[in-house]
């Protein structure tokens, strides 16, 4: 295993993560679009192609379905595809590949088959790609039983997601999120692993919880920032994993701080944060002092317009002042 | 018909012996539709018989199959015990899928029959990942996809011949074209109803055969077989064939007429068989007798295991939605 | 229009409604798979070829992204299509049309174009057809903006609702339960419109709310029969429109009832059941007396086998057992 | 070059004026770009001007267009207004889109203009749609579709060849080969490079053109709008070009030599019909300067109303997510 590097980018993180999987089983390549001659849309699998080859770094034609597609079978015959989906959006045509096969054959088949396919698809908004390119339908995924949703938000978890996802035998969707590529963050040298069944707390308190993942997550923390300058202790949990939820980790948090501003990028209605909350609301009734409260992406496609869309994602100053509502409720 | 195949005796009464069993299988489960003891959706291959049994006569187990929701044929040439097929139609757990799948989700990892698959085209990208897999492994190993001819109009398969065109794959691609797609002819379906001239557009190898004829079929499969383990990439086998029975168990057949069904029913891939086996002297009337004894006896046995299977607990219900390991 | 039957099925109903629209607007046409010749997967469309010929009764390939792009485009341009898809499963071939054209245009194109398409959807468990033909998806239909999402679960709905849809400038997905077709009921004659924008309570009561869709509705009903029989009185609402939500109907009745449980036959996880319920929390947190309850289908790939099938659906006696814990806990 | 085409000396000045206000458009974008007063992704046409200004000066009013993310070249040649344009890409209220869409989502309903569409292939099921409802309403109308050569490679592709074939739609597929997708050489993504021997699979009539050669892309389109016109069923024409930029704002090229652009350039449309022009004695250095200090006043303006514009209020930010009516 390589040596981390003092600090790192997330995109480097994710890189690094690959280069180690392609050395440690041969049963494993990628495929994707652009990702050898091209050097990877976000530039995540530069070099990757030179240092391992065409049969191993696959660039493939413009053909989602099939690809994600001839990700499942391999997988079903023994390798350990991680497949690249550019954007999440184009992840759309492959869905029939994703619910109506990997999702379901080993179920359906009676255990006789396991899908080990690992997807790696960027996702978010932020980056003025306008309404075609700029979706968080990670949450949606998190639907679907069969499959593993995993959301890292934090250089660590790019680093380190990956390898257990390469374990887990079920096929496991891993959301990088477009806005984290560039953020840098030392490594810890101690950690080499990380498991891929829990959310974690970023940040202890008692006052509220903010729960968030991907981008949401960095939100979530700059609010508990301002919040913690007016005096207001903000726990807040990284989901880290989207499928299957860690409700544990949360009712938990829940009984500490009675109170709940859950973050979600995604389109409000029918978002991962409104199953979170229902789980609070089912599980933890009695433990809530207020309403629940979420901060969620307006309903509307994506706009071009910077200040649109800024206006269409949550941002900090929108998560305190939510988590304010709850603390001292006007 | 044409003689490019072991012509022995043993092996030709061989190929007679898996239509009828097939046939003679699919009978029998029209009977347990009719009691309802099978239930949903019930595709025959009443018809078809000699596509699967003509293609996977010229497989070897370390081959793989990808097949359709009309799939007993394929089930049945391959190898799968009529008691576990039929254990599974029947929805209980001694079935090859523990009865979750019934008859559209056959799989057997043993004879490597990576399904049945319901969705019309999904099983294409499938068989291009299985012979991926195979080709980087080194196994050189053959994956047969079968597919209707309306898996033609779908956009996977588009998408699936050029991936295994470009990274030339050992796939056998498979096409039973019985002219229809439920109530759509081809002709109404595809502006190029000579699906063998689609190949070309993949720069894949094309042949389309007869598919009532099973020594044509053999043949022809036999010869792509032998080019794909050869190492020159995915083969396209158009076999033509003809549907007798409706597209599932009932449908009131309004878009073909009753001649045209009889007229087919006469090219019957059995009945052509065994008629010109006869023609030759290869076959007697003591034969025919003896292997349809057989099979009934074989089917007798296999409705009994499935009749006398137990339900799958309840409790087992979401075991394998997610894997605990990866099976060996 | 057409003198309503005294009694009719709710494939008769949904037929009926087909015919009358044809026969108002001849911008109005049926394209999908099988729908002609065949007469319909599910004999809906049965007799109509015979009625408005081939250009208006469009037997298509079985090409779903193209047909239902192709639907897209015909509205856009002045149609006014009625596209069918046969199982919700196969909708997935056509999700990025779907999502990236029909609910996104007339956003991005800034209002010019509008998107005045009806796609009809056969959704639904219940018919041993397995896990690739028995998916619940519409309430994940229901998380896109720019969709309207309608879910008929009375004969009345399905003959009524889909003249309201063709007014709706909107693209309109119409999902009717596959165990519904062979219901029967009266139509009353006095009613030959309905709104497409409210749920409706279809039983008054005070003792708890049960919230339904579709097929769950009518299980929802029976439950509430089992209820009464015991001296809980039970008001049902019938959703009707996935998207947009009618909140103000459901807070209404948990001011009455205080307590709620939600019906669903999609998996429970994410789920419309858990965007209901946190609107609840959220909402009318104040008014709750009891934790939210839901009773969802199970979260795995549906079996064939007809027992776990029925232990994957949600069932009267499992909705009417969440009821009572509430009424009485225990 | 060719000359089937209408050689009067204004028309073929027109056909100039149209690329040249094209690529110094695009020019200004790239400052603007640097200037991060356009955002995102801004795919350049430069060096493909001939396709879209060949194609389009062949339709009338009553046709319409699909275009692509690459698609200023699309919407310039159709006439929509370089300030409009402008303003959209800037993000303004005053954008044809009001400033929602942005480079890669031009939309004009006046002038049958259904959109820039990012998704690759995404647009062509829209174009098919069109032209079915202009024929089913009597409209003798032709739907140009524009798509690039990764297009080819999507299963929508496939489907919407082959449902304009079957039913016969007014439909001229447009495919601007450019030899790459983004990074992905054509001969790596397809088994068969010829994309114009593809059409054949689904009976559609085809040609093929040099790119660079905008009197050999106008004629072949004219030629094949005459057909689609006279009721012949849709057409495939296939541009091949190239393109001379990165494929956003800014790559690293690595899949592609310096001198593989260089060779490229030196044939490009502008510089080649010049030269052609000059050498037949149809156009003067003084046009040339003429041509273009008119362009650069019209863009000029544009960037002054588009930098005048306005940002949307953000209270309007759900307008149009569900429309009130159907815009007339
Ligand atoms: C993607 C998809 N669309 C539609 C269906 C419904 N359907 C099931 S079988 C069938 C006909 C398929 O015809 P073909 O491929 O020719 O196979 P055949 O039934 O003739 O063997 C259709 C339309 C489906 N299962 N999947
Ligand atoms: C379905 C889909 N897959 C991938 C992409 C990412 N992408 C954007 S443009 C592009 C290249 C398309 O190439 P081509 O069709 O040849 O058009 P060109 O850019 O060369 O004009 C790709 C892969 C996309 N936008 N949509
Ligand atoms: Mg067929
Ligand atoms: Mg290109």
């Amino acid at each position: 295993m390589s040596e981390a590097a003092a600090t790192l980018t997330y995109r480097e993180a994710c890189k690094q993560a690959l280069r180690d999987a392609l050395k440690a089983d041969p049963r494993t390549f990628l495929m994707g679009e652009d990702i050898g001659r091209y050097g990877g849309c976000y530039a995540v699998t530069k070099g990757l192609l030179e240092e391992f080859g065409e049969e191993r770094i696959r660039d493939t034609p413009l053909s989602e379905s099939a690809y994600v597609g001839a990700g499942i079978g391999a997988a079903m015959a023994g390798m350990r595809p991680i497949v690249e989906i550019m954007t999440v959006n184009f992840s759309l045509l492959a869905l029939d590949q994703i619910v109506n096969n990997a999702a379901t054959i080993p179920h359906m088949s009676g255990g006789q088959f396991a899908v080990p396919l690992v997807i790696r698809i960027a996702t978010g908004g932020g980056r003025r790609v306008a309404a075609q390119h700029s979706h968080s339908l990670e949450g949606w995924y998190a639907h679907i039983p069969g499959l593993r949703v995993l959301a890292p938000a934090t250089v660590e978890d790019a680093r380190w997601m990956l390898a257990a996802a390469l374990v887990d035998p079920n096929p496991v969707l891993i959301f990088e999120h477009i806005m984290l590529y560039n953020v840098e963050a030392p490594l810890d040298p101690a950690v080499t692993a990380v498991d891929i069944a829990h959310a974690k707390i970023r940040r202890a308190g008692s006052g509220v919880t903010l729960i968030g993942y991907g981008n949401g997550l960095v939100k979530a923390l700059a609010a508990a920032e301002q919040l913690a300058g007016e005096g207001v202790d903000a726990e807040v949990i990284d989901l880290r994993v989207l499928r299957p939820l860690d409700t544990p980790t949360i009712l938990a948090s829940v009984v500490k701080t009675r109170r709940v501003v859950i973050v979600d990028e995604g389109w409000r209605s029918g978002s991962l944060s409104a199953e979170i909350g229902m789980r609070i609301a089912e599980q933890g009734f009695f433990d809530l002092d207020a309403p629940l409260r979420r901060v969620c992406g307006r309903e509307v496609p994506m706009p071009y317009a910077p200040h649109l869309e800024d206006a269409a994602l949550p941002q900090p100053a929108d998560i305190a002042a939510a988590a304010r509502s709850l603390v001292r409720p006007t | 018909m044409t003689d490019k195949v072991r012509l022995d005796r043993a092996y030709l009464h061989h190929l007679l012996r898996q239509m009828i069993r097939i046939r003679r299988f699919e009978a029998k489960c029209v009977e347990l539709y009719q009691a309802q003891k099978i239930l949903g959706f019930l595709h025959l291959y009443d018809g078809e018989e000699a596509v699967s049994v003509g293609v996977i006569e010229t497989l070897g187990p370390g081959d793989a199959i990808v097949a359709t929701y009309r799939e007993h044929g394929q089930a049945i040439a391959r190898g799968i015990g009529m008691d576990r097929l039929m254990a599974e139609m029947l929805g209980k757990q001694e079935g090859c899928c523990r009865g979750r799948g019934g008859s559209m989700h056959i799989f057997d990892r043993k004879s490597r029959f990576y399904g049945g698959n319901a969705i019309v085209g999904g099983g294409l990208p499938l068989a291009v990942g299985v012979a991926l897999a195979d080709k980087m492994a080194g196994r050189n190993s053959v994956t047969a996809c079968f597919f209707g001819d309306g898996a033609v109009d779908e956009g996977e398969f588009h998408e699936s011949l050029n991936l295994a065109a470009i990274w030339q794959l050992p796939v056998l691609f498979v096409c039973e074209n019985n002219l229809y797609s439920m109530g759509m002819a081809l002709e109404r379906a595809e502006a190029e109803t000579d699906l063998g001239r689609k190949a070309s557009s993949y720069r894949i190898a094309a042949a389309s055969v007869d598919g009532m004829d099973i020594i044509a079929v053999e043949a022809a499969a036999r010869h792509a077989v032998a080019q794909i383990r050869a190492g020159n990439g995915p083969h396209f086998l158009e076999c033509r064939t003809y549907r007798f029975r409706a597209h599932s168990m009932y449908d009131a057949q309004q878009y073909r007429t009753r001649e045209e069904v009889e007229t087919w029913r006469k090219k019957g891939p059995i009945v052509r068989f065994q008629s010109w086996l006869r023609d030759n002297g290869l076959l007697q009337d003591d034969d025919i007798r003896q292997i349809e004894t057989e099979a009934d006896a074989e089917i007798g046995a296999a409705v009994a295991f499935a009749e006398a299977g137990t339900p799958e607990p309840v409790e087992e219900l979401e075991r394998f939605v997610m894997m605990t390991e990866v099976p060996a």
